[in-house]
């Protein structure tokens, strides 16, 4: 099967190193602290939090707690890749959970706890990318205090061509994969996840294109939140103060 | 404060029954199991309705758990020891607190050495609906007055209505009884517990049946059961 | 930039805080609801068919804040041994971890357990509005299972209606593929089979599953004596009883649920809330029919 | 002043010229963004300017010592009063923070008589004053002020109850009193 | 209550109650304190559908659970075979809130009350069955109470007759099932002014039924109700009569 054809496109129009239309909605939901929709080509997931709030009595370990729901009609195929998704997102929400409590200070910590919850409403390729940075978002929209904004990408050696964000029917390919979650700040990988085998020299051609992709990402995280906030600020001008009580 | 007798006192009432419409002026003294709602005397436990001879109407119900009321004296039994106060079950919707100075003659040196699972005879000092109870093993001039730990003997329960019976003035025909023939201790607490002890294991458990079987019987009858107890008891022993 | 009006704002909120039912009390007292609502109307309701691409049919469903995401996949089972002709309606509703601050992930909750039940009542025991008949592929062969699933996003009252609306609008646009059963036992979509036999016939349209009865649901609440219509969470911890009540396209009565509560009823309330009801159904059928008809004109 | 939105992670001024303040942290000598929000300067007497981020234009609010609360009572025993601060000042919050009354607390003069039990029972309003950060898990509160104390109480007939003295409420049902630390209203 | 299931009913069943006649309820019995350990039990009979009720405390909760103001009551329902599911939480949730309605929750605040439901034997009316154990488990635990409730579930058969109290078969043929339970509340006569009639406190429905069947079925309830509260006070009377020397 031919992934990129020879005038340079992919299957679905794309460039190689073009990422997927990326729209952010911030704050859609009430009841909750703070809250994200990330959709990503086709990827829709939906992250909330609660908290920083009092621990619940019995406390776990870890104050923040991320759990990455994979719903049954999200995803394509029958029950049991469902099945199989859902044990692939615990896993890495073990992982995210671990990215968090590096990027949060540790006194926001003490006595509280965080909780993250991600739904997946629809799976494409990248899920656990689009996962990752609709948590990040929704703890932004929360308040919580972060050293940084990261991002997740993803990406795959196709055909002997790096391509930057799969969509679903790339990512079932047996082809190199990479995806990581990188701190632009101090230029380092939080978290780095690979399928199937590859040669260094591959590896590195991932991380470069990962790298570039996440930048690309945080841009435009960074650009949501700051409108968001921008708009905030303008409709609750004149009750400044009745705006803060849903922080 | 009218001292008439409404057709309810002596009956049997349920909880939710309207007893009798609340006059305009004057004092009705209310007690336990009762409450006014919306202009009437209202019962909210299942029991007999009684009224005191100084007027009071009350309810005299039969229930296993113990709501616990001050001056009640009660059997607990320890169950932990926490910091200055035992921990005390006593059947009651949250553990009593029996502070170790309760204790006629404690001091901070000379603590009593209660261990988990032993029994003890106190009175309700504090009772309130939202907080443990608390306890103590001496009366109101500091002295043991018959309260503190019960050595060896046999606990068993039953509902409070017989231990209201058991504990009431004079004593019950069935202990009188028991007592013209029988060496034995007996203690009851108004949370359903009863601890007798005797010399002989033979009487521990007679009295405790006598005890038992004795809720709904009369003076005679009672006096019979003791009667037929004490046979089988000779003859088995013959 | 008036500071006073500011202060009393804030005063009201912490009143609010402080004494939620004296606070909802001084709304009721004038005949309005906190959110601006008179009494006895609902809240606005929007339906938004085929969210979910991954699966057969899919509706997201809101009243106000409340959300339920409805979505269908299809599976093939053989067919139970005691009903060859039918196919299978398995209903599920998951709680969102994010639905609410006191839900925690892990098993499913008994709320969650307790719309289940109520869906299956509504949906298969009582309006049968899925004859289960129709998802029969070959008798004794092959039958469809319809994995009904529901996610409350945003629990904020009433679920029984939003999840019922969701499931229903979900079913009403679900469209079964025709297929054929080869002699194998195998499941072929059937325009492979008929070009196998007819090489020249044209690919059916999928059919749209029927529904039998179209149940909508209305939860009513009781404060202080008054009937107040399609509850709020905050809402909900007030009232001094709620009744869920359940009608179809054909006037019949579905379900009542009064499940207890701090306040009786007499017969002519149950009948208030039946009424309101039926007005209830008139507003959101109207919704519904024009959501399908613009989802089928599109898609 | 600067009116300037800002993320997580922006560098917003070199950190030996400027403090660091709310929303904000110090990383490779600048001091950095931890928040959404708006970039603020104030100079300081003196010292430093101190940088600060401010979410959507406002301070959150947490319980400061000295600050007015608005309290419910969750539980009581002999020696304190736990409680759910609702309100700080006259703005209500969003998540209950915890709050303890110990029997020292309760009022000003003869402290060693106070019976918590005739002071405070779970479900009074109270307000009282913040103390200390206290433990890790609750604040300290006091109610040791005249005007402070219970506002609020149900008997137990279920009745708003009507203060009849500084230690005293009548249910206006059944006319029991109970006990309680009762706040004289100020005008 | 699972009237989809099972074999269709014969044409007999249908024709004629043999025993008794449409608007006649079968023989209630009542068992009282039959369980040791718990503060309060019953065991309700309606002909041959029997169910055990148990109730605990109030007592000690966990911290997480507890309320400050009030008696939190959880309800725990088992079938008779299988392991509990979605229909067992529905009739949990409304039990619960019906005892929450007839119990003073204030006069215990921060414990709970546990209600369990065993089902003995289903012939019919299960959930009007267990809801008359669970108000007689009430009274003999004692638990202060502002009223109690009875419970009766009437059928709408096919060919629109109705029946009261109907047994399996009977249900299962039935186009419609309610049940209802109300609230019951005795004076004596020097409070006769307080009389008021049984009020609805829950009802639950299942199939599909005019309106008018509907009002008809809960009217059949509430009757049916005041006959069940007679023999509810008798019952109760018998079992608290042994003391009232």
């Amino acid at each position: 099967m031919e992934f990129v054809s020879p005038e340079g496109l992919r299957l679905d129009g794309r460039r190689p190193k073009e990422l997927r239309k990326l729209r952010i909605k911030l704050g859609s939901l009430d009841g909750t602290d703070g809250s994200a929709f990330v959709q990503l080509g086709n990827t829709k997931v939906l992250a909330a939090v609660f908290g920083p709030r009092g621990a619940p009595t019995g406390a776990r370990s870890s104050a923040i707690s991320c759990v990455i729901a994979v719903s049954a009609i999200s995803v394509q195929g029958d029950r049991r890749s469902k099945e199989r998704l859902g044990r692939q997102a615990t896993e890495f929400s073990r992982a995210l959970t671990n990215a968090m409590e590096q990027l949060v200070p540790a006194d926001i910590l003490k006595n509280a706890c965080i909780d993250v919850h991600v739904q997946v409403l629809q799976a494409d390729g990248g899920l656990f990318a689009a996962c990752a940075n609709a948590a990040l978002l929704a703890l932004a929209n929360a308040g919580v205090p972060l050293r940084d904004i990261c991002a997740a990408c993803h990406t795959g050696l196709l055909e002997s061509t790096a391509l930057v964000d799969l969509s679903a029917q790339e990512s079932m390919q047996q082809a190199p994969q990479a995806a990581i979650l990188y701190e632009c700040r101090t230029q380092s990988i939080a978290i780095m996840q690979t399928d199937n085998k590859m040669s260094t020299t591959a590896l590195e051609e991932l991380l470069e294109l990962a790298t570039e992709g996440c930048i690309a990402l945080v841009t435009a995280m960074r650009q949501a939140l700051i409108s968001s906030t921008v708009q905030q600020l303008s409709t609750s001008a004149p009750h400044a103060s009745a705006a803060q009580r849903r922080d | 404060m009218s001292a008439s007798h409404t057709s309810a006192v002596g009956k049997v009432v349920l909880p939710g029954d309207n007893l009798l419409s609340l006059p305009d002026q004057g004092v009705i003294r209310v007690g336990a199991g009762l409450r006014q709602s919306e202009g009437y005397l209202q019962s909210i436990k299942p029991g007999v309705l009684k009224q005191t001879k100084s007027g009071k109407y009350w309810i005299e119900g039969r229930q296993k758990r113990y709501i616990p009321a001050v001056d009640d004296v009660v059997v607990g039994v320890v169950s932990d020891r926490q910091g200055d106060n035992f921990a005390v079950d006593i059947n009651g919707p949250f553990p009593a607190a029996l502070p170790v100075l309760a204790f006629e003659g404690a001091t901070r040196r000379n603590r009593p050495n209660l261990q988990e699972g032993d029994l003890v005879y106190a009175r309700v000092t504090t009772a309130y609906r939202d907080a443990d109870p608390e306890l103590s093993c001496v009366d109101a001039s500091g002295k043991s007055a018959g309260f503190g730990p019960l050595k060896d003997g046999y606990l068993f329960t039953c509902t409070n209505a017989l231990c209201r019976q058991l504990l009431s003035s004079p004593p019950p025909a069935v202990l009188l009884a028991l007592g013209k023939s029988l060496q034995f201790e007996i203690v009851v607490g108004m949370n359903g517990r009863v601890w007798v002890n005797s010399p002989n294991c033979a009487t521990t458990v007679l009295v405790s049946n006598a005890v038992l079987n004795s809720e709904f019987l009369s003076q005679a009858q009672a006096e019979l059961l003791v009667k037929k107890l004490l046979a089988q008891v000779q003859q088995t022993q013959g | 930039m008036a500071a006073a009006e500011i202060t009393d704002s804030l005063e009201a909120d912490a009143f609010k805080k402080l004494y939620p039912d004296q606070f909802y009390a001084r709304f009721i007292a004038d005949g309005i609801r906190p959110d601006g609502r008179p009494l006895g109307r609902a809240r606005t309701a929007s339906i938004g068919l085929g969210a979910v691409s991954t699966a057969d049919s899919s509706a997201l469903v809101k009243f106000g804040n409340s959300t339920a995401l409805a979505g269908i996949k299809l599976e093939i089972m053989v067919p139970k041994d005691d009903t060859p002709n039918q196919g299978q309606l398995s209903i599920a509703v998951e709680m969102a971890p994010m639905c609410s601050p006191d839900m925690r992930p892990g098993r499913p909750s008994d709320a969650a357990q307790v719309l289940v039940e109520q869906l299956n009542n509504a949906l298969l025991a009582s309006a049968k509005a899925v004859n289960l008949d129709d998802l029969c592929i070959d008798p004794g062969k092959a039958a469809w299972v319809a994995y009904l699933d529901i996610y409350v996003l945003d629990s904020d009252g009433s679920l029984a209606d939003v999840t019922l609306l969701a499931a229903v609008a979900a079913l009403a646009t679900l469209r079964l593929p025709h297929v054929a059963v080869t002699d194998g036992g195998n499941v072929v979509p059937s325009s492979e089979a008929a070009e196998a036999a007819a090489p020249d016939e044209m690919a059916v349209e999928p059919t749209k599953l029927q529904l039998r009865s179209v149940p909508l649901a209305l939860t009513c609440g009781l404060y202080k004596d008054q009937l107040i219509v399609g509850l709020t969470a905050e809402e909900e911890a007030l009232v001094a009883t709620s009744v869920t009540t359940i009608v179809d396209d054909q006037g019949r009565l579905i379900g009542q649920l009064k499940a207890g509560g701090r306040a009786e009823m007499d017969i002519a309330r149950l009948q208030d809330c039946i009424e309101a009801a039926k007005l209830r159904y008139a507003e959101l059928a109207g919704i519904l029919q024009q959501a399908i008809t613009q989802y089928d004109g599109s898609g | 002043m600067s009116d300037q939105v800002v993320c997580p992670g922006d560098r917003l001024v070199s950190a030996a010229e400027y403090s660091a303040g709310h929303g904000t942290h110090v990383r490779d000598g600048y001091v950095c963004a931890s928040l959404v929000g708006v970039k603020q300067v104030t100079k300081t007497g003196g010292q430093k300017p101190l940088v600060e981020v401010i979410r959507r234009g406002s301070q959150p609010l947490v319980p400061k010592p000295g600050a007015a609360v608005t309290a419910k009572v969750t539980k009581v025993n002999p020696r304190l009063a736990s409680a759910e601060i609702l309100c700080i000042g006259t703005k209500p919050v969003d998540q209950p923070f915890n709050g303890i009354i110990r029997v020292q607390d309760v009022r000003a003069t003869e402290v060693d008589k106070v019976e918590m039990y005739s002071s405070f029972r779970p479900g009074d309003i109270v307000r009282a004053e913040v103390l200390s950060l206290g433990d890790s898990r609750s604040y300290y509160l006091s109610t040791a002020k005249n005007e402070l104390g219970v506002v609020y109480a149900k008997s137990v007939a279920g009745q708003p109850m009507v203060a009849i003295s500084w230690q005293e409420m009548q249910c206006p049902q059944t006319k029991a009193t109970e006990k309680r630390k009762v706040a004289k209203v100020t005008a | 209550m699972q009237p989809t299931a099972g074999p269709g009913p014969s044409s007999e069943a249908l024709a004629k109650r043999s025993d008794r006649t449409e608007l006649q309820l079968r023989v209630l019995t009542c068992e009282r304190s039959l369980l040791h350990r718990a503060d309060g039990s019953a065991k309700w009979s309606q002909g041959q559908t029997s169910v055990l009720a148990a109730i605990y405390g109030p007592r000690l909760t966990f911290a997480k659970k507890e309320h400050p103001e009030t008696c939190v009551v959880e309800v725990l329902v088992r079938p008779k075979t299988r392991l509990p599911g979605p229909t067992e939480r529905q009739t949990e949730s409304l039990i619960r809130q019906c005892v929450e309605g007839v119990v003073l929750t204030a006069m215990h605040p921060r414990t709970a009350i546990l209600v369990v439901i065993q089902v003995v034997q289903n012939d019919g009316c299960v959930m009007a069955c267990a809801l008359n154990a669970v108000a007689a488990a009430l009274v003999d635990a004692g638990i202060p109470m502002h009223q109690n409730f009875v419970s009766v579930t009437s059928a709408l058969m096919p060919g629109a007759s109705v029946v009261i109290d109907p047994d399996l078969a009977e249900e299962q043929a039935a186009e419609a099932l309610v049940c209802s339970a109300c609230t019951t509340c005795r004076s004596w006569p020097e409070a006769s002014a307080a009389q008021k009639g049984p009020a609805v406190l829950a009802v639950y429905t299942r199939g599909a039924m005019p309106v008018e069947d509907y009002l008809t079925l809960v009217e059949l309830n509430r009757q049916g109700c005041e006959r069940v509260a007679q023999f509810s006070v008798m019952a109760a009377e018998k079992s608290l009569v042994g003391k009232s020397r």
